[in-house]
């Protein structure tokens, strides 16, 4: 039995050190357990390869253990000291950092005083540390690798401590993996795991519909909408773990505090970003442009992270109101002209994806109506990344997929964060610096009280919704369909409302279990071959009776 | 010296390839590391150090010198996207499109050729109008919409996408019947505009033949009529036929583009794609310098053979 | 990109003339582009702003055709019909610039490199064949990616990477003419070249230039649509390409969407078709008999 | 005995316009007739027709017999017997009636195969005089001379009785054309075939064939031996066409004043002009006087071309020096462009020499155009074209050169140089390209000017006998360099040159 996955966005590489696209990490994930795990029904931490973990009263020491039993997909034991190699390797090659190098960078140093467990110091008490998204490799295999840079690793069967084990890669074609007999939770229900290369997703959704594969994500509502009601396919509404946002320039600073950019000063208002939020229609924009397919936007975590998401208060909540928005205007000194406007803005997107190209519209509409006439701008990826690094935008979509543990993506608003007086080396979202902001960044940071933490995360996002450096605009689901006549039941995560595909984990894979009797549909296809012999057929005859023909006229023709 | 002066002339030509695409993607601006840890966790260290992994922190003089000087021993430096050389993405992607293209080359050539002999000779018959007709309605066909049309009208019968199946037995008549299904959309798609094409070239060259002096002496000569075609006419309209075949072929370059990406043939065309939706600047820079590079390639050796088959061309 | 030279005779040096039927098929194309013309002008003045604006349109995605619709709505519920009306203009303003744009830039260089001798003829020449042989589609893609999105950019991109052929053509005409006994004449009575490329040269090579314009528009708006669907066109403009790209952006294929998928298609075959057999039809016309 | 060839009552149609009218001719075996007419006249229908080799657009009516046979409405199957085996064609132009890509020898084979005829495509090399590796040649690695012996050993591939040549020699220079004609005479005496050779020229004709035809617009106006028919011609058209070529040594056929010796107007000193490695002119003195009409003759390739071109600062010299009315031509600036309003160029082919988009009006008043000329463009343009005998000039100012005769338009040509007030014109084969009947007038036009005017001019000629029609003094040219020069009567009546003899003798006799 085979699960068949589309997949339409790129294979980087298999090399995990440097897999950085998505869709690599979450192969990564099938074929390396991490060191912790988080569980399919609630996404909390749960067992990986260590089953126990310990902080020292100063948190600055853990201690994992990793149990006896386990062992990589050729047979040799799992040991600590294949976790401290990994963790060591990243430490002393600047390459092995490429993909998930900011796991470590906190790190003191990593030991394996025995078999079965790590010692990890760090340089400060670090919060995140049970979730540390980095796939463990063999030592066994990974001590002879003299370059990381250059290595594909592509010796198949790749030896992996996950549910599956990759046999076969072909660029730009399928990568296929065979369940892992060995492994500690035990084999998955079914024999190989195919991920099949789309273009896009029109034509993952119509292999679909045809049964050529049996699984696919990231469809568009269109194409979710498409499948209703077609037979031997189910849909899956999950919870995405995207959220789709609208940057307003508060006025870019760098570190240092020079300015940068060209953002129109009107915008470092705080008055006039909250006019801007209060002007758009977040319900219409999920309605129409999302075709409903999403959640009105909030805080920075989405809804599916239940733990960390915020929704303001009935007095928080700004209510989309035209009218107030023009009085806040108005009151904030900036009256309208005789022409009816009052200050014109840019809008920046991404050329060729939908919703940067529908929601414009709307916004253009909605800021036509208090008094600021947009210019929509769509560019290529490259041009709107470099627009929003160099703060060249007055607003700007963008959007993050967030993890489950919120560090990163609040990490993304802070001061530091913003480039250096050169302009570069800066990894911030939105150009915003608050110190209040700032101040429970660092709390958070060291609360290691998961309750009062949770607080302190909250009080950020609702002081990021008031300065509203960005409009939080909608949290996307996650629109799956598979095969429910090939496979009857897939593990989503979580459980209510979940994913199958890009899951924190490997449950969605790994827990699918095969319908009683698949009949994979593959008449069609036969048929497909007989009329392409026929036609040759077909074809062959026709010259061989032209060619005779010929031959008995062609003595009267001229 | 003529000789000398052709492989000069391509040399050249390579050299100018190799000049454009350099600064054809670095006049960009962008930063092409941010492009690539979009959405990751980074820092600003990290982000330097990827910038100096990949030369990005030079001059730009400097990085030219590095580009072309590398360039020299077939390296076209490393994939943004696929932490790999470009070269050997590219390599990896070589067999389909050969595939494809050959395929669909052969077939078009033949094709085409012939229908364009028939029609020619046949001038203003039935034969001639519909198939000239079908063939400038073809030429103005885009490439892609004919791709999406054809999928929509066969529905189940063939597959909508890639090269092969993954469940395919692995033995090697499985193997090609399935490559051979997955084959018989894109190429279609792609015959059916380059053929018309060919069909159009061939037949305006030997309308241009068809008065030739020569044939009225082979006709004189008691010669049957497919004759004087076969062994006069047609070797003769053939050869200029020939080199606007190998001229056109950017057509094929760009039909593959297309089609590659509406039946996600896992070949150049569709690597180009990809490295455009990046946008991955070396690897355009690559795919450019070596389609170009093949398409001159094929040039010289069109001029080559054209001095093979033409005792008036005199090559050596 | 295709190459005008096929359906044209020039790269062959030869010229097809079809006699009565191809004038026929000239005057049926013309007409078709008489009509698409008119519907590029009238669009913008019929359609109601509010039809195209996906804010305010109240029709339900995907509709089929219908009442009220006649080629049904697209993914924002938008009438394909209109939005067919308003791509016109776009696709045929795109096309005429890019193939004027092309067949300028290809005519000063096949003069210059026919009419004057030397270093600037050969290496004029030398960059004419380069960018003749260089797949003139992957060297405009690779221009869209660089430049900043936009009409003028797609209009640049295909105009800098077409002329090659018709630079080529005019430079054979040119020297066809010049090889010309009254050239010699002209030169022997004194013309200089300002004489020579104005009085002999230019008119002659004028009719043969208005032909290749016309069959560089057909591939102009073949090439337009294709950078469009690879998503390489003004994102805030309608054609007939983006249509297709927005087509396969939202689905149309799964969906079955016919109707969203097969009239911008057609349009851009019929329009081509029209363009090149009128191209044809004036090319039969201009030719001197022989 | 049965005529070889029967022709009754031939008539060809294109569509509505009659090129063959009731046309009825016979050939007997081992006869040689000569078919001579001019351009237009049908001649070459009618040789096309004798193997049904006509487009499909003629309909033919009448009887074609070879050998009693109507090929008219022979089968296809038949017919395709009958071709190259009972009757073969030598074509006109061989460069194109040879199939370029494929070996000559091949070629001949070809019909021989093809009719299951004996024999040896080498022997038939070897025959027409030809070395027998160019077998293995292709066309364009022989010269004129040597394809059409190609064509002719092509021709005798398959033993035919009757060999029809089309203007066999046309395209060739006057030494080849007498040995090609040489050796067709020599096979076809040899071989006792029947010969029908279609020329222009009747002197050709009147080389190779015992008798001779005459057509004119489609028409048979006049059949006879060959010596009678030019000797005494009954119909006008014969006597125009008996007229056009000229006899050296013949008195009235010179038609030339003698003139006083005149002052130099032009003197080419030590000209040489190479291109790239070939020296086209080596070395040429050369001095036409004020009101003197020299002629420069040689055979194609000797740089008389060239020469011109120099003279006319159409190109520039190596070495050597140009001096015109005691001033040296300047090689560019004004002075050139001055200098070129004295000089003007009348070209070979005046269809071609002429826009076939300018207007007659316009072609005329190019000159005045081009060098700025103040006064009034129309009564001066009026002038030139009067002056040029293109009476009245108002009938074709507005026409288009496709609407003129041969003749007219070389007359337009004239105009074209006129209207400038030249001294002298540098006419590069003036009459070559014309009908025989035309190119006595332009002689003498050309004469006229000079009469007038006192025009000096410059004739290009390969042709000996226009030399001495219109010429005071012959310069001979061999390989780039004059050989001989002197007065008409000195050059051409007592040669001092072998190169000058050998033309001479190569000249056909009427």
């Amino acid at each position: 039995m085979i699960l068949k996955v589309a997949i339409v966005q790129q294979i980087d590489s298999m090399n995990p050190f440097l897999a950085v696209f998505q869709s690599s990490t979450e192969i990564g994930r099938l074929m390396y357990d991490y060191l912790t795990a988080y569980t399919a029904a609630d996404q909390t931490v749960t067992e990986g390869l260590a089953n126990k973990w310990e902080p020292s009263p100063d948190k600055l020491t853990w201690t994992f253990t990793v149990p006896e039993g386990k062992k990589w997909s050729d047979g040799e034991p799992i040991t600590a000291r294949d976790v401290a190699f990994t963790y060591n390797l990243m430490l002393s090659d600047s390459v092995a950092r490429t993909a998930n190098g900011s796991f470590v960078t906190n790190f003191q140093d990593v030991t394996a005083p025995d078999d079965r467990t790590v010692v990890i110091r760090t340089k400060t008490p670090q919060v995140t540390m049970l979730a540390l998204d980095v796939p463990i490799v063999p030592k066994h295999v990974w001590e002879k690798v003299s370059g990381i840079k250059d290595y594909a690793n592509d010796q198949m069967p790749v030896v992996g401590s996950g549910p599956f084990v990759l046999t076969e890669h072909v660029a730009g074609q399928f990568i296929k993996l065979k369940a892992n007999k060995n492994y500690w939770r035990g084999a998955a229900k079914f024999d190989e795991l195919h991920f099949v290369y789309f273009q896009n997703s029109d034509a993952a959704v119509q292999a679909l519909g045809k049964g050529e594969v049996d699984l696919v994500n990231r469809m568009a509502p269109a194409q979710f909408d498409s499948l209703d009601g077609k037979a031997g396919v189910t849909r899956n509404k999950a919870q995405g773990r995207r959220f789709t946002e609208l940057m307003i320039n508060p006025g870019a600073q760098t570190r240092t505090g020079e300015p940068i950019g060209d953002g129109n000063p009107a915008l470092k208002d705080v008055r006039v970003r909250r006019a801007i939020a209060q002007a758009v229609d977040l319900d219409a924009l999920v309605q129409r442009v999302n075709l409903g397919y999403a959640e009105k936007g909030s805080g920075l975590v989405p809804p599916v992270f239940g733990k960390w998401h915020w929704q303001p208060t009935e007095q928080e909540q700004r209510r989309f109101d035209p009218a107030a928005a023009n009085a806040a205007l108005d009151a904030a000194g900036f009256p309208r002209k005789a022409d009816g406007t009052r200050f014109p803005l840019r809008l920046i997107g991404r050329a060729g994806r939908a919703y940067d190209e529908q929601a414009s519209e709307y916004l253009k509409r909605s800021m036509g109506e208090i008094g600021i006439p947009l210019d929509v701008r769509l560019v290529s990826d490259n041009q709107l990344n470099e627009a929003t690094t160099a703060a060249t935008y007055d607003l700007a979509f963008s959007g993050w997929a967030t993890n489950i543990d919120p560090d990163f993506i609040l990490s993304l608003h802070t001061c530091a964060q913003r480039p250096g007086a050169d302009g570069k080396g800066g990894t911030t979202d939105a150009y915003f610096c608050d110190e209040t902001y700032d101040k429970l960044y660092a709390q958070q940071l060291s609360e290691f009280d998961e309750g009062k933490r949770v607080e302190i995360v909250k009080q950020m996002q609702a002081r990021f919704y008031d300065q509203v450096p960005a409009v939080i605009l909608s949290y996307e689901n996650a629109l799956e369909g598979y095969r429910s006549d090939h496979f009857a039941t897939f593990t989503t995560q979580p459980a209510q409302g979940g994913v199958i595909m890009a899951q924190n984990g490997m449950w969605g894979y790994y827990g699918a279990e095969p319908a009683g009797r698949a009949v994979q549909a593959q008449g069609s296809r036969w048929v497909g071959l007989a009329l392409g012999g026929a036609v040759i057929a077909v074809l062959v005859a026709v010259v061989v009776v032209m060619a005779r023909r010929r031959n008995a006229t062609a003595g009267e023709r001229e | 010296m003529r000789l000398a002066g052709r492989f000069g002339g391509a040399a050249l030509s390579l050299v100018m390839v190799a000049v454009l695409g350099f600064f054809l993607f670095r006049v960009v601006p962008g930063d092409p590391v941010v492009s690539m840890t979009r959405g990751r966790p980074t820092t600003a260290a990290m982000q330097a150090e990827l910038r100096a992994q990949f030369g990005l922190d030079r001059p730009l003089p400097e990085q030219f010198w590095n580009y072309f000087t590398s360039l020299l021993q077939g390296d076209l430096g490393t994939s943004f996207t696929f932490r790999r050389p470009v070269a050997d993405v590219i390599l990896e992607r070589l067999g389909p499109t050969l595939l494809l293209v050959g395929t669909a080359t052969l077939i078009a050539v033949g094709l085409g050729l012939w229908l364009g002999v028939r029609a020619a000779w046949r001038r203003d018959s039935g034969f001639d109008r519909v198939t000239t007709g079908v063939s400038l309605t073809l030429w103005a066909v885009p490439t892609f919409w004919l791709g999406m049309l054809l999928m929509m009208v066969t529905g189940d019968l063939f597959p909508s996408r890639g090269m092969r199946d993954t469940d395919t037995a692995p033995d090697f008549v499985s193997q090609a019947l399935d490559v051979g299904h997955h084959l018989v959309l894109p190429s279609v798609t792609l015959v059916a505009v380059v053929c018309a094409e060919y069909m159009l070239v061939m037949r305006s060259s030997l309308l241009e033949e068809m008065h030739a002096p020569y044939l009225t002496t082979a006709r004189a000569k008691g010669l049957r009529d497919d004759v004087v075609r076969r062994r006069h006419a047609v070797p003769n309209a053939v050869l200029p036929a020939i080199t606007l075949v190998f001229l056109r072929f950017g057509l094929v370059v760009a039909g593959a583009i297309t089609t590659e990406t509406v039946f996600s043939w896992p070949g150049l065309g569709l690597l180009f794609y990809d490295a455009l939706t990046g946008p991955d600047y070396l690897l355009l820079q690559g795919l450019l310098v070596v389609t170009a590079g093949a398409v001159v390639v094929m040039n010289l050796l069109a001029d080559l053979l054209h001095g093979v088959l033409d005792p008036r061309v005199k090559v050596v | 990109m295709r190459g005008v030279g096929a359906v044209g005779g020039f790269l062959a040096g030869r010229v097809d003339r079809g006699g009565f039927l191809a004038q026929r098929a000239g005057v049926a194309g013309a007409a078709v582009l008489a009509v698409a013309a008119l519907i590029a002008l009238l669009a913008p003045l019929l359609i109601p702003a509010d039809a195209l604006d996906v804010t305010r349109v109240t029709d339900g995605a995907w509709q089929p055709p219908g009442p009220g619709h006649w080629l049904g709505t697209d993914h924002t519920g938008r009438s394909v019909a209109l939005l067919m009306a308003q791509g016109t203009g776009t696709s045929l303003f795109v096309g005429l610039t890019a193939a004027v744009l092309a067949v300028g830039i290809g005519t000063l260089v096949g003069i210059l490199s026919g009419h004057f001798g030397g270093l600037l003829a050969g290496a004029l020449l030398r960059v004419t064949d380069f960018f003749l042989v260089l797949p003139a589609l992957v060297l405009a893609i690779a221009l869209s990616t660089v430049l900043p999105r936009g009409l003028g950019t797609i209009i640049l991109a295909i105009g800098l990477t077409s002329w090659p052929s018709t630079a080529r053509m005019v430079r054979a005409q040119t020297l066809t003419i010049e090889a010309r006994p009254f050239v010699e004449r002209a030169r022997a009575l004194g013309g200089g070249h300002t004489h020579v490329i104005g009085r002999h040269v230019l008119p002659s090579v004028v009719p043969l230039v208005l032909v290749n314009a016309t069959l560089a528009v057909a591939s102009a708006i073949v090439a337009e649509s294709t950078l469009a669907f690879l998503g390489l066109g003004d994102p805030t403009r309608i054609s007939w390409g983006a249509m297709l790209h927005q087509a396969q952006l939202h689905g149309a294929v799964p969906q079955r969407a016919w109707w969203f998928l097969l009239p911008p298609g057609l349009a851009i075959v019929v329009v081509v078709l029209a363009f090149t057999l009128v191209g044809r039809a004036l090319e039969a016309v201009v030719t001197p008999k022989r | 005995m049965n005529p070889l060839l029967e022709l009754k009552n031939l008539t060809v149609h294109y569509g509505p316009k009659c090129v063959v009218n009731d046309v009825n001719l016979a050939l007997a075996p081992g006869q040689t007739l000569g078919l001579a007419g001019e351009s237009g006249s049908g001649k070459s229908t009618v040789a096309m027709s004798v193997l049904r080799l006509l487009p499909k657009s003629a309909s033919v009516t009448g009887e074609i017999l070879l050998d009693g046979d109507d090929v008219a409405t022979m089968s296809w199957g038949r017919l395709r017997a009958v071709r190259w085996a009972a009757a073969s064609i030598v074509f006109q132009g061989a460069m194109h009636s040879l199939n370029p890509v494929q070996r000559v020898g091949d070629q001949i084979a070809e019909p021989m195969r093809l009719h299951g005829v004996e024999g040896n495509a080498l022997d038939l090399v070897e025959q027409v005089e030809l070395p027998r590796d160019k077998a293995r040649a292709y066309p364009h690695e022989l010269s004129g001379g040597q394809r059409q012996r190609v064509m002719i050993a092509m021709a005798l591939a398959c033993g035919p009785r009757l060999v029809v040549a089309d203007e066999p020699t046309t395209a060739l220079d006057v030494v080849v054309q007498a040995q090609v004609l040489a050796l067709m005479t020599r096979l076809v005496r040899e071989q006792d075939l029947g010969l029908l050779m279609i020329s222009h020229d009747l002197s050709v004709l009147a080389e190779t064939c015992d008798d001779l035809a005459v057509m004119h617009r489609g028409a048979l106006v006049e059949r006879g031996r060959t010596r009678e028919v030019i000797a005494n011609p009954r119909h006008p058209h014969t006597a125009a066409l008996t007229a056009a070529f000229p006899v050296i040594g013949d008195p009235a056929h010179r038609w030339a004043e003698p003139a006083p010796e005149p002052e130099p107007l032009l003197q080419v000193r030590d000209l040489v002009v190479d291109y790239g490695r070939t020296r086209a002119v080596d070395g040429v003195d050369l001095t036409i006087g004020r009101g003197e009409i020299v002629a420069l003759v040689g055979q194609s390739g000797s740089g008389k071309t060239t020469l011109a071109r120099t003279i006319m600062g159409l190109r520039k010299p190596s070495s050597g020096r140009v001096i015109f009315d005691g001033a040296e031509v300047a090689r560019n600036g004004k002075a050139l462009k001055a200098f070129r309003r004295q000089v003007q160029l009348v070209l070979q082919d005046p269809s071609s020499a002429l826009n076939p988009r300018h207007r007659i009006v316009d072609a005329v008043a190019e000159g005045l155009r081009v060098h700025g000329i103040p006064g009034d463009e129309e009564s001066l343009v009026t002038a030139a074209v009067e002056r040029a005998e293109l009476r009245p000039a108002s009938l074709y100012l507005q026409a288009l050169p496709h609407e003129l005769s041969g003749g007219q338009q070389q007359r337009v040509v004239i105009a074209g140089a006129l209207v400038l007030e030249p001294r002298l014109l540098v006419a590069d084969e003036p009459v070559a390209s014309l009908d025989a009947s035309v190119r006595g007038e332009i002689v003498a036009l050309l004469l006229r000017l000079r009469r007038e005017l006192g025009l000096a001019s410059l004739i290009i000629t390969h042709d000996l006998g226009l030399a001495w029609q219109i010429a005071d003094r012959v310069a001979v040219m061999h390989q780039g360099k004059i050989v001989e020069q002197g007065s008409a009567e000195e050059v051409l009546l007592t040669p001092s040159h072998d190169y000058t003899r050998a033309l001479l003798r190569a000249v056909p006799q009427v």
